[in-house]
């Protein structure tokens, strides 16, 4: 029998493998589907103080090997996720759940934190502040270390909960953000958040996206993702959420030989309605196929 | 929602650039006309939805048009593969209300989910008037199988190529009285429609969709009765809750 | 009949497609396969001052959708380049030819251009400021617009050809490297170089490439690439290149919709070594079914 | 080189995790045994090298281990099913200086590449000594083929099931005098033969490789003679360029 069991900043996952943010909702629709008490956690939809429409349609357009969202942080805000999406989760799922956060300004990070540092089903916060589908806000939190930093501190300040920094691959420098966030009290760090692309229609000559442009996931991030688990893993001593393109056991594995201690699903979700619970189904076989008796001993093993 | 393995039985040209296909597998996941299933092709990430036409205790039937490289492919796949497809997507349409002279309207491909639709309501004692609109004759399809199950049937063509000229809206002048429109097609077609009739109504509506069963938010609109999703709150929605 | 041609920096070209460097040699190769003057030119392989070997193997690793290269720049030095490679082509190939430079300071940079520029078949010098898989030199100064413009001037200073600069992907704002190389007198700038990733083997637990990193290019970059050559359209008036992940026709004229004038065409050419020669050949065809006649004017036609 | 079409017309397992793949099409290309073919597999982004077994004017045989994803999809490749494969690819052994009696050295998949080599040796009047080393009797293969072809042959295995025990290395002593070795297998076997064979020798050499036609440099080793590409200035060394 080997061990799946990993800790992320001080609670216990039975396995790594989480949902990603924006591809399993609010758990709803895949619990009709299987029981979701077999994740790790998952991490639900990016929730902002406000309720948001987010971006026109089309918000979806195909690529080779993944997908580009510009969703625009739809969600019912804060204040509906405490009334309506949280008791109705107790309900299907009974481990602690990750609370997705974005915002749009210091003060709102933190006040949304604050409401969600109330729940005693969140286990963590993990604080977006890479999505790039957003404008005037998020993206630029996640670009500039200084800025980084500042949303921690003040999200800090408001939370006795573990506080996982969400971060942009879109930077020249991954490392020196994770380890400002790290610096300014992070407990953990989430990544990679999409890679902004587009694509461009051929019939009608405009870009796909109502957007212009959206976030690439999937299978084709991969090796980016990977790299940056890597180095920031070598940049600071927290614990690291890794994601990106994550399909199959086999990443998984791949993940935390790099750096990661729990690993997201995001696109796979989508596609592949019963991939994460697929994915948590197989790590015990492929870990044995490899010789891994016990998962949190890998962890960074690549280094 | 079902996912599952569906054999190929029938892929087979129906049209100009249209084609028919029949997957053989659990079919018990449709419960109303209007619904869709959502296919996985090798090599492409997104899977492909498409309306059902018809299914029984044993088979489904979609008629799909090829418009981009995933239903290019897939007019090559052949009878005997098995195909990786979700089931019973979306609301599909209630005919609770459909009163005895149902409009029912479709446009292009638009037009099959329209079949099953028809053939439940005629199964319920309904006389419905059906109309079909299409750019020319050569791209007619399926105006003889909505005759054959008893419903009366008006054609458009834009070119006036075969049966009224003009667009749907054009034939429903000569329908006379109904009592209630389901219909589906282009956007533009819906609301053209919406316009001109007079009745309560039911529209599907299409959109890029991420996932297909309500997960990702990638294929919202906004409605008088808030945020929907079209997977999985439509793609039927009600006249009265649409925002054009 | 539809009209391919574009003008490069003042070159006509007959079509827009140019094997891009790293993946076309210095020409001999694919000249045995067919007669690459259908091509618009194409970028012969990263050459340095001095002969280098490159990095240890593995050198190259697969990915969903695209590749991996840890190549380091293996090339025979300048001066065999002059003395044996250009002869050579010289037989097979009778068109200008683009000539990539890389460097690790920026004199070595102007020494190998000078030496370059005196070389009547080079009709471009695409400086190469992003190459991921050297240490010590090339990536750094892509990702700082202050070094790129360095770069740029001590260029442009030895040569009367037009200076095409070579951008890295790995940067948080492209569009301000690609601002400060047309300020500093660029006469186009071509993008993008791989996205730096990696990948780690399940049965040894360690990196695939002994680099342990390398750059990333195939389909999986397509949109990450689009959305670059959109942003830099934008930002610059100077002509752009347009590269990653390009294997199609339609691929081509997605790349010109957002902005590129010519468009380069990597790893499509090492795991289809026709794919070259095949796109110029459908490209016609493919303008011909989406309504475009004349290529040079639907340049950033997306915007 | 050259790119085409290959239909396959055998997909065979042969012993543990080793396949036999026949495909039919033009061998032209193919001009010395150790050469290699590179195919393209649905859904893989890189081709995967493989050795020349064997070929005649209609067909070609590799012999591929099961060693990954690539591989392990293509066991369900059905013969009937066309693969994109470019030929001829690579240098492959030079027999001209081979001497009466050469001594070929295969281990694990290097052997396949042997096959072809030994069957042109004897064409040419030659008596080759064969020896292959296994790690168990359960993964043997092919020794009875070089048998029927006349050569002599020696099998090693590690764990000493079958024929002598140990490696390749422990079998030299039993061929007695020789005029040349050629031999392909892993790095770590090859340097161990190089360490004991006293002629002139021929090594195949295995590189992850980019393009397999010269074209990425991917695949660059140090040799004495400068940087090769083991892809086309390979796969075959001669011993005294090799750097170790
Ligand atoms: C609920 C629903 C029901 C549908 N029913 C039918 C039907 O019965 N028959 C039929 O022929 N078509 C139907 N469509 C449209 C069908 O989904 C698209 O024609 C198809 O996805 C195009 O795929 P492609 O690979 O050929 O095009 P590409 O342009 O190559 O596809 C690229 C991406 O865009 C998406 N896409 C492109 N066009 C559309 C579109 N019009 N609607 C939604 N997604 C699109 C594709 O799914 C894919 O993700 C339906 C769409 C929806 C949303
Ligand atoms: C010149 C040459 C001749 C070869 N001849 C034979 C032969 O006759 N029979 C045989 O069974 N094998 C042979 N190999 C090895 C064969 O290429 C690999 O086993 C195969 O590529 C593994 O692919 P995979 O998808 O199963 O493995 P994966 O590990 O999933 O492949 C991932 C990537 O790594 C590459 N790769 C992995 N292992 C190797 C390796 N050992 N050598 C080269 N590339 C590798 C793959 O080609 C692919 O690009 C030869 C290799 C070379 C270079
Ligand atoms: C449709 C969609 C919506 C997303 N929404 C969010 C979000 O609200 N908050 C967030 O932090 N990340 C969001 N993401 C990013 C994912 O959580 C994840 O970081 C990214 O997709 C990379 O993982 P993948 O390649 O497995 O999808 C979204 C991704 C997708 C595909
Ligand atoms: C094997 C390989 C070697 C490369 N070497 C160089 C190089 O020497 N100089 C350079 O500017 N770019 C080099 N590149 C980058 C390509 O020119 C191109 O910018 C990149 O691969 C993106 O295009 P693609 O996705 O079509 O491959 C190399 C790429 C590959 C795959
Ligand atoms: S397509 Fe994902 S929610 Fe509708
Ligand atoms: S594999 Fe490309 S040069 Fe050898």
């Amino acid at each position: 029998m080997v061990n799946t069991r990993v800790t992320l900043c001080g609670v216990e996952l039975e396995n790594p493998v989480i949902p990603a943010s924006g591809t399993f909702g609010y758990g709803r629709e895949f619990a009709e589907l299987y029981d979701i008490n077999c994740l790790g956690t998952f991490s639900f939809k990016g929730t902002t103080r406000q309720p948001r429409f987010g971006n026109p349609t089309p918000r979806v357009a195909e690529c080779p090997g993944g997908m580009l969202n510009a969703v625009g942080l739809q969600n019912p805000g804060v204040e509906a996720v405490i009334a309506e999406e949280l008791p109705a989760l107790a309900k299907v799922f009974h481990k602690p759940v990750m609370a997705n956060v974005s915002g749009f300004s210091v003060e709102e990070y933190a006040e949304t934190c604050a409401m969600l540092d109330a729940q005693p089903q969140v286990g963590w916060l993990e604080v977006n502040i890479s999505c790039p589908n957003v404008h005037g806000g998020g993206m630029s939190f996640g670009a500039e270390p200084k800025l980084a930093a500042e949303v921690t501190r003040a999200v800090k300040a408001v939370t006795a909960k573990p506080v996982i920094m969400k971060l942009s691959p879109n930077v020249t420098d991954i490392a020196a953000v994770a380890a400002a966030c790290e610096e300014a009290g992070a407990d953990g760090v989430s990544l990679i958040n999409t890679l902004l692309g587009m694509r461009i229609g051929l019939k009608t000559r405009k870009p796909i996206l109502a957007n212009t442009t959206g976030g690439l996931s999937g299978g084709a991030v991969f090796p980016v993702a990977l790299r940056m688990v890597y180095q920031v893993y070598e940049a600071v001593r927290i614990p690291i959420v890794g994601m990106g393109g994550v399909s199959r056991a086999e990443d998984v594995l791949e993940m935390i030989l790099a750096g990661a201690t729990a690993v997201g699903v995001g696109a796979a979700n989508l596609v592949e309605p019963y991939a994460s619970r697929d994915i948590v189904q197989n790590l015990p076989a492929v870990m044995e196929q490899y010789g891994i008796s016990n998962l949190a001993e890998i962890i960074g093993g690549a280094h | 929602m079902k996912q599952g393995r569906y054999t190929i039985i029938e892929n087979s040209p129906l049209a100009q650039e249209l084609w028919r296909l029949r997957l053989a597998g659990d079919t018990g996941a449709f419960t109303a006309p209007g619904q869709f299933l959502d296919i996985r092709l090798d090599g492409f990430f997104l899977r492909r939805p498409i309306s059902v036409c018809d299914w029984d205790g044993e088979a489904v039937t979609v008629i799909y048009k090829v418009l981009g490289e995933g239903t290019r492919a897939l007019t090559a796949y052949e009878p005997g593969k098995w195909l990786d497809v979700l089931t019973g997507l979306g609301n599909g349409y209630d005919t609770a209300e459909s009163g005895n002279r149902p409009l029912v309207v479709g446009g292009g491909v638009g037009i099959p989910p329209l079949y099953r639709l028809t053939k439940q309501l005629i199964a319920k004692g309904k006389r419905p008037a059906v109309i079909l609109g299409f750019n020319r004759a050569e791209e007619m399809f399926m105006s003889d199988e909505f005759r054959a199950l008893g419903a009366d049937v008006i054609v458009t063509t834009a070119d006036g190529s075969c049966g009224i000229p003009g667009f749907v809206t054009d034939g429903v002048p000569a329908v006379g009285a109904y009592s209630y429109v389901f219909a589906c097609g282009p956007t533009a077609m819906l609301r053209a429609l919406d316009a001109v009739i007079e009745s309560p109504a039911q529209y599907s509506f299409e959109e890029r969709m991420g996932c297909g069963f309500g997960a990702c938010m990638g294929c919202t609109c906004q409605t008088k009765n808030g945020h929907k999703r079209v997977c999985k709150d439509g793609p039927v929605f009600r006249r009265e809750e649409i925002v054009w």
